[in-house]
């Protein structure tokens, strides 16, 4: 079958920013991801056995003693670290990384050794210690495009790949050219009101998320002195009174 | 691989040191005491103006330019300290290790392993020298954890203690010998073996004492040893390198000083075999035995730096990176690679056959390449660490060229080796060798029987 | 001509040496008899025997092969699914090289074992044994002519043996054959 | 070694398969009490299965834990085996002839133990199983030889094949001695184990060349073993876990582990089997001076590692081995491993008359492994509680009742199969003990006896 060659547009890197100064730590972010990516609900119990599952988490920090106390947040999803940490662990090549950036997690694959997780230095990756359930009300509102999980399987952030998959679908569809910027968005990003975070196309220098690291000198890494250059950046908080929060 | 057993049916040669009557031994064991021979004096010699040329470069160096506080232009004064360190200085554990195995063939090699010691002299005055170019705690990566006077004053306590150590054991393990040497060579006109024998007359307590205090000054010894190289490894080179914490290094740098100490043992087997008359002593039970102890410490270097290599492969942090690189990869690699081939692959690929290890030439060539390869390795250890510029980064930023050294570099290196040679060679003059009375002990501890139409050796086992 | 196996069975230490020297004057060399016992004696105490064996070869073939093999699969499978995994290169040496030093030494000691067993000749099937060799009796099988095999008996019993088994008449293409296979083609 | 005797060679060959042909009523009474532990692990171990790992006290940050701790312990025993037979092999050690089956025996049994904790740990033990074997090869995915835990598996099944050929090998010429006196059953048995052994010279040969070749080898496979299983842990990035010093210091302490452990074994031998004249005191004795040795090995490496942890003073560093040092429990582990592990048993070792106290070496041997287990709980578990800055995760770990009955069971699991070994084959090479006797010789020196023993050159 001969077809007309048509030029692959350029190879994406997905990345994404998150603006600490536009933070507010109102979790809609959790919940959305919660959302769209049929995670089981978070029971108390869950979280009294430590075990919850938040694919992108607000963390809150303290800072500051009793008067003068800041609260700090910092939501943390998957880094998709360039040289992940928790993918060569995995004996059965359950996580790897793909072209375009993405640390991906292949549900079939993992048994379960959870050495991922010990080997994840940002804590992301979540273990299904019981059966998912839903309350029979909720079946129904399960994204039909994202796998449910069953027990004894790593899961963590995809950054929406069923989103992005849809995407690039539709512009390959369309005389294959690239995606474009705003196109595809994360589930996090599209319901943060702030716009604190923002996801996107680390290769294309015209993407927001590209202008939105190019423009500052806020930007950062966490844990960057391991080396394992993450894909998620941060921008510091701006703070007059106090020095800007970093590392978490 | 080879195996005892090969051993077992190969050969029925029967060393010939057990078949000696007392009075031979000694008769062997003093005659280099009644006459030293010409090579010997040839020996003494050239090593001595070895010496004296190593201890003036060592004091024109700094004053034709090089200067005392640059640390970097002390490079070779720490890689003469730890090629001393783990030759003369580690030899008298491999003595300790035979003791402790207990077999017989040890008895003619103890000597010369604690004879090497008697060199430990010179790497003490080289860290007193060094110690003044050591950075003090503050800041740097350190074992002391702010304790008083570290690093300085406990690293001159553990090498005094060392050096002491070896010098008395030595003493210890040779004074039955020099007692023996009191009675029959000086018995006319007392001299230096009256004064050192004292009143040793070889009563049951007296032999006690010489029993224990070899045990426990040996024992001491290895604590020390051990202990001091762990002390110098992290002081000399691993506080210098900017995040490097590596566990593993200062293990690795003892074993392979062990390993070295065990070579120049070799060394000195062959040199004595050869040329010193001791040919009955020193055969291919000896030189089988120690050189698979050799080869076992082969594969110890081989595994300890396997090891740091594949955590700091595994690890890729840009501080990790930054170490494989200025210890292994870039400036110093072909160091590397000599040291790789002479410390390791050598004595595999040599000693992994049963058959050369029976023989005098394999081992001792293996020995040699060990010798030549821990010198090599020193000059990488201690060039890379001290040429770094700021060591109180978090980790290394800028991998400095490599250092070329100069003339008198080469020559103190050379030079205060062989002074530390002559001063071994100058304890041949108290030291008797072989050893008569730890031979002596073993004469009648083997013996020849016919079993049925075989003959076999016993070999006693006294508790 | 054909072999015909005798099992001399001795109770003492001192008998089955004068077993040997029985059957040697019968004129049977030292590659002629062999020795059972249920424990090892002093190598050469029933005289030195001249078996040459190849033991030590089987573990070097083993270590290769092992080595060979591992080379296949570590390098074969990071070949074949070429995934990047932690920003490693995707042909990574040093994992290879443990699972290649695991590999070769696993080789190696399979051969050893089936080279333990091939030099020893086992598993048997067939020839002449005796139970009481295990409890500390000595046997002497001593393998003769066939028109010496009477005489060869006579003089195991004479030297002391309490028994001395003959081994069932055979064809004699048959007998010849059950000799390499006890003694070994080394042998 | 004045308490060497000659024994006649039926009464050794009687007494060494005593346990074989009789069953204590001591004997019944282990059984049934370790068959009660046993059922109490098949129950949790099906309750896991059941549920999952959920019923077990793991959480986010700590993802391993008790069975992690276990598996590393029990590997560790498994080092004894070989430390003793093939070093002892090697070295030609003449005390080495009543110890090394036993010793072999337990390696090969711990390591079966062993291996069935990461298998139960794992999320999908079914799909581990399948991982392991027949591997998934039709659908063309491979395990990734850059993973710890592919290298793991494949050591461990080394080690365990080549434990399992070496016992049997030295093995054979016993069978052979079980093969001519029994009947029924047992005598099929032992027929097709021994494969026809006659016991010809040739035989006996490669029964004393393989000894040798088989403990090189084996020695090569012990060290690699567990310094695998410590990159396990060492190839992470986890603060205090990504050490250098782990592959030998965890092969130390392996041994120093096991070492103890063959001593607590042979005691029990000698006390459930009588054996009174076959492990005596002179073999405690050697046993204990090769301890002191290993234990002062390990204390080095320990100290290697604490300290060089402390090193750079990194803070990511500190943290946790500030929670090893003064936190709870982990002030009590560090005070066992110091305490159990090397200050009390190391300076008893010191003195002969306690080495040759059966029962003084038989309890500290006890205390060493409760030091040993400790330390393998007190590197792993801290190592993942409080990872680098994230405070907010951070949490401790609490192991739940099954893991506790797992661990528990795990010690039942070796017993029984020890036991049940012990009741088909002689647990002291009988062979090896006819041929010391054969092989012991005296010499007199002046009034003095000397035992000495035969060498062939």
């Amino acid at each position: 079958m001969s077809v007309t060659q048509v030029p692959m547009p350029p190879t994406p890197k997905w990345g994404m920013v998150i603006d600490l100064d536009r933070c507010t730590g109102c979790q809609s972010c959790v919940v959305a991801c919660q959302a769209e990516n049929n995670i089981p609900i978070n029971t108390e119990e869950a979280y009294l056995q430590r075990r919850a599952i938040e694919w992108i988490r607000v963390e809150r920090y303290w800072e500051g003693e009793f008067p003068n106390i800041k609260a700090r947040y910092i939501p943390v999803p998957c880094m998709h670290c360039s040289d992940a940490p928790c993918e060569p662990v995995c004996p059965v090549f359950a996580t790897y990384h793909t072209n375009e950036g993405i640390n991906m997690q292949i549900y079939n694959r993992c048994i379960g050794t959870r050495y991922c997780s010990v080997n994840c230095h940002w804590h992301v990756r979540f273990f299904n210690f019981w059966q998912p359930k839903w309350p029979a009300s909720l079946e129904n509102q399960l994204n039909p495009d994202v796998t449910v999980r069953t027990r004894g399987v790593m899961e963590k952030c995809t950054f929406c790949i069923q989103r992005v998959n849809h995407a690039e679908q539709n512009a390959r569809l369309d005389n294959n050219r690239a995606v474009r910027d705003g196109e595809v968005n994360t589930a996090c990003a599209q319901a943060c009101p702030t716009r604190a975070i923002v996801f996107g196309n680390m290769n294309d220098p015209q993407s927001v998320v590209s202008r939105a690291i190019a423009g500052t000198d806020r930007g950062y890494q966490v844990l960057a002195d391991l080396g394992t250059n993450p894909s998620v950046l941060y921008l510091k908080k701006l703070d007059p009174d106090a020095p800007a929060q970093s590392g978490a | 691989m080879a195996t005892h057993a090969e051993h077992a049916h190969g050969h029925r040669r029967v060393q010939r040191t057990w078949d000696l009557t007392p009075q031979q031994v000694v008769t062997d064991g003093l005659q280099r005491i009644r006459a030293a021979g010409s090579s010997y004096r040839l020996a003494l010699i050239i090593s001595a103006i070895l010496g004296v040329i190593g201890v003036i470069a060592l004091i024109i160096r700094p004053i034709i330019g090089a200067g005392w506080g640059d640390r970097q232009a002390w490079t070779y004064v720490a890689a003469t300290f730890g090629f001393l360190m783990s030759t003369v200085g580690s030899a008298p554990c491999f003595s300790v290790a035979m003791r402790l195995t207990r077999g017989h063939w040890r008895r003619p090699v103890n000597r010369l392993a604690e004879l090497w010691g008697a060199g430990l002299i010179v790497p003490f005055i080289l860290l007193v020298l060094l110690i003044f170019v050591l950075p003090n705690t503050e800041g740097r990566q350190t074992l002391w954890f702010g304790w008083w006077a570290a690093p300085y004053l406990w690293d001159i306590v553990m090498m005094l203690a060392l050096t002491i150590c070896g010098y008395g054991f030595l003493y210890v393990a040779s004074l039955p010998d020099m007692a023996i040497a009191r009675d029959q060579v000086e018995r006319d006109r007392p001299g230096r073996f009256t004064r050192m024998a004292r009143g040793f007359r070889g009563t049951v307590y007296q032999w006690q004492i010489i029993d224990r205090g070899v045990a426990y000054l040996g024992a001491l010894y290895i604590l020390l040893y051990v202990g001091t190289m762990t002390v110098m490894a992290s002081e000399l080179i691993l506080a210098l390198l900017p995040g490097d914490n590596s566990a593993i290094f200062p293990a690795a740098y003892t074993v392979a000083g062990l390993e070295s100490g065990i070579a120049v043992t070799i060394i000195a087997m062959a040199v004595f075999r050869r040329w010193g008359g001791a040919g009955e002593y020193l055969e291919s039970e000896q030189f089988f035995a120690a050189s698979k102890l050799m080869l076992a410490l082969g594969l110890l270097w081989f595994y300890f730096h396997w090891t740091e290599f594949v955590i700091w492969w595994y690890g890729r942090t840009p501080r990790e990176l930054s170490l494989l690189k200025v210890l292994y990869f870039e400036p110093y690699f072909w160091l590397f690679v000599i040291a790789f081939a002479c410390m390791f692959l050598a004595p595999l690929f040599v000693l992994v056959w049963t058959r050369i290890r029976m023989g005098i030439a394999g081992p001792t060539v293996a020995a040699c390449l060990v010798v030549v390869g821990q010198a090599v390795d020193q000059v990488r250890l201690m060039s890379a660490s001290f040429s770094i510029p700021n060591i109180y980064e978090k980790e290394l930023s800028i991998i400095p060229n490599a250092y070329i050294p100069g003339v008198f570099d080469i020559l103190l290196y050379v030079g205060l080796a062989g002074g530390a040679f002559a001063l071994v060679l100058l304890a041949l003059k108290v030291v008797a060798y072989p050893s008569i009375w730890e031979i002596t002990a073993g004469l009648w501890l083997r013996a020849r029987k016919q079993y049925y139409k075989t003959e076999v050796t016993l070999i006693g086992k006294p508790n | 001509m054909a072999i015909r196996s005798v099992l001399g069975v001795f109770p003492s230490l001192d008998s089955a040496v004068a077993g040997v020297d029985a059957i040697t004057e019968l004129g049977l060399g030292r590659e002629d008899y062999d020795i059972l016992t249920n424990a090892p004696y002093p190598e050469g105490a029933f005289g030195e025997e001249a078996g040459m064996h190849r033991l030590g070869l089987f573990p070097l073939v083993g270590a290769a092969c092992g080595f060979s093999v591992g080379l296949l699969i570590t390098g074969g499978t990071q070949l074949a699914y070429p995934l990047v995994t932690g920003g490693k290169p995707l042909f990574s040496i040093p994992p290879m090289f443990i699972i290649m030093y695991e590999g070769t030494l696993l080789a190696a000691v399979l051969f050893t074992v089936i080279g333990v067993l091939f030099e020893s000749r086992l598993p048997r099937l067939g020839g002449l044994y005796d139970p009481r060799i295990t409890q500390g009796y000595i046997g002497i099988l001593a393998f003769p002519e066939e028109s010496l095999a009477d005489r060869a008996a006579a003089a195991l019993r004479q030297a002391g043996a309490e028994d001395a088994i003959l081994e069932p008449r055979r064809a004699a293409g048959g007998a010849a054959k059950a000799r390499t296979q006890q003694k070994g083609a080394g042998a | 070694m004045q308490e060497r005797h000659h024994l006649p060679e039926d009464q050794i060959i009687r007494d060494l398969l005593r346990p074989v042909v009789y069953t204590s009523t001591m004997n019944w009474v282990a059984f049934i009490v370790l068959g009660g532990v046993l059922t109490a692990f098949v129950f949790a171990a099906g309750w896991m299965f059941y549920w999952g790992v959920g019923v077990t006290g793991l959480n986010r940050p700590n993802m391993w834990g008790f069975m992690i701790v276990n598996f590393v312990f029990w590997i560790g025993i498994s080092h004894a085996g070989v430390m003793i037979s093939a070093i002892l092999r090697l070295t030609q050690a003449e005390w080495r002839r009543p110890v090394t089956r036993a010793a072999e025996v337990m390696t090969m049994f711990s390591l079966m133990t062993a291996m069935t904790f990461p298998f139960m740990h794992t999320g999908r033990p079914w799909r581990t199983a399948y991982f392991v074997f027949p591997y998934d090869f039709w659908r063309g995915i491979w395990p990734d030889v850059r993973s710890a835990l592919v290298m793991d598996p494949s050591a461990v099944f080394t080690y365990l094949t080549g434990t399992i050929l070496f016992v049997f090998v030295t093995m054979i010429p016993d069978f052979a001695i079980l093969r001519d006196r029994s009947t029924g059953w047992r005598h099929g048995l032992y027929r097709v184990l021994a494969l026809g052994f006659r016991g010809q010279e040739r035989q006996w040969k490669m029964q004393t060349i393989s000894g040798f070749l088989l403990a090189a080898i084996m020695l090569s496979i012990f060290v690699s073993v567990h310094s695998i299983v410590s990159w396990d842990f060492a190839f992470s990035l986890d603060p205090v876990w990504h050490s250098t010093v782990w592959a030998p210091y965890f092969v130390i302490g392996a041994v120093h582990s096991g070492v103890s452990a063959v001593v607590t074994l042979m005691a029990l031998m000698r006390w459930l089997f009588k054996f009174d004249s076959y492990l005596r005191p002179e073999h405690f004795d050697a046993i204990g001076r090769l301890l002191v040795v290993v234990g002062s090995a390990w204390m080095w490496f320990f100290m290697l590692d604490v300290f060089f942890d402390l090193f750079r003073q990194d803070p990511v560093d500190l943290v946790i081995m500030n929670t090893r040092f003064f936190a709870w429990p982990y002030v009590l582990l560090l005070a066992f491993i110091f305490i159990f592990g090397y200050f009390i048993p190391v300076p008893i070792w010191l003195f002969r008359r306690f080495r040759r106290n059966i029962k003084v070496m038989f309890w500290t041997s006890i205390m060493v492994n409760v030091g040993m287990w400790s330390e393998r709980y007190w590197l792993v578990v801290p190592g993942l509680q409080q990872k680098y800055q994230w405070s907010f995760d951070w949490t401790s770990y609490r192991p739940g009742p099954i893991e506790v009955t797992l661990i528990i069971g795990s010690f039942a699991l070796v017993g029984t199969l020890l036991l049940v070994f012990s009741k088909l084959f002689p647990p002291i090479p009988v062979w090896d003990e006819l041929e010391g006797q054969r092989f012991a010789g005296e010499i007199q020196v002046g009034k003095r006896t000397v035992p000495a023993i035969v060498r062939e050159f």
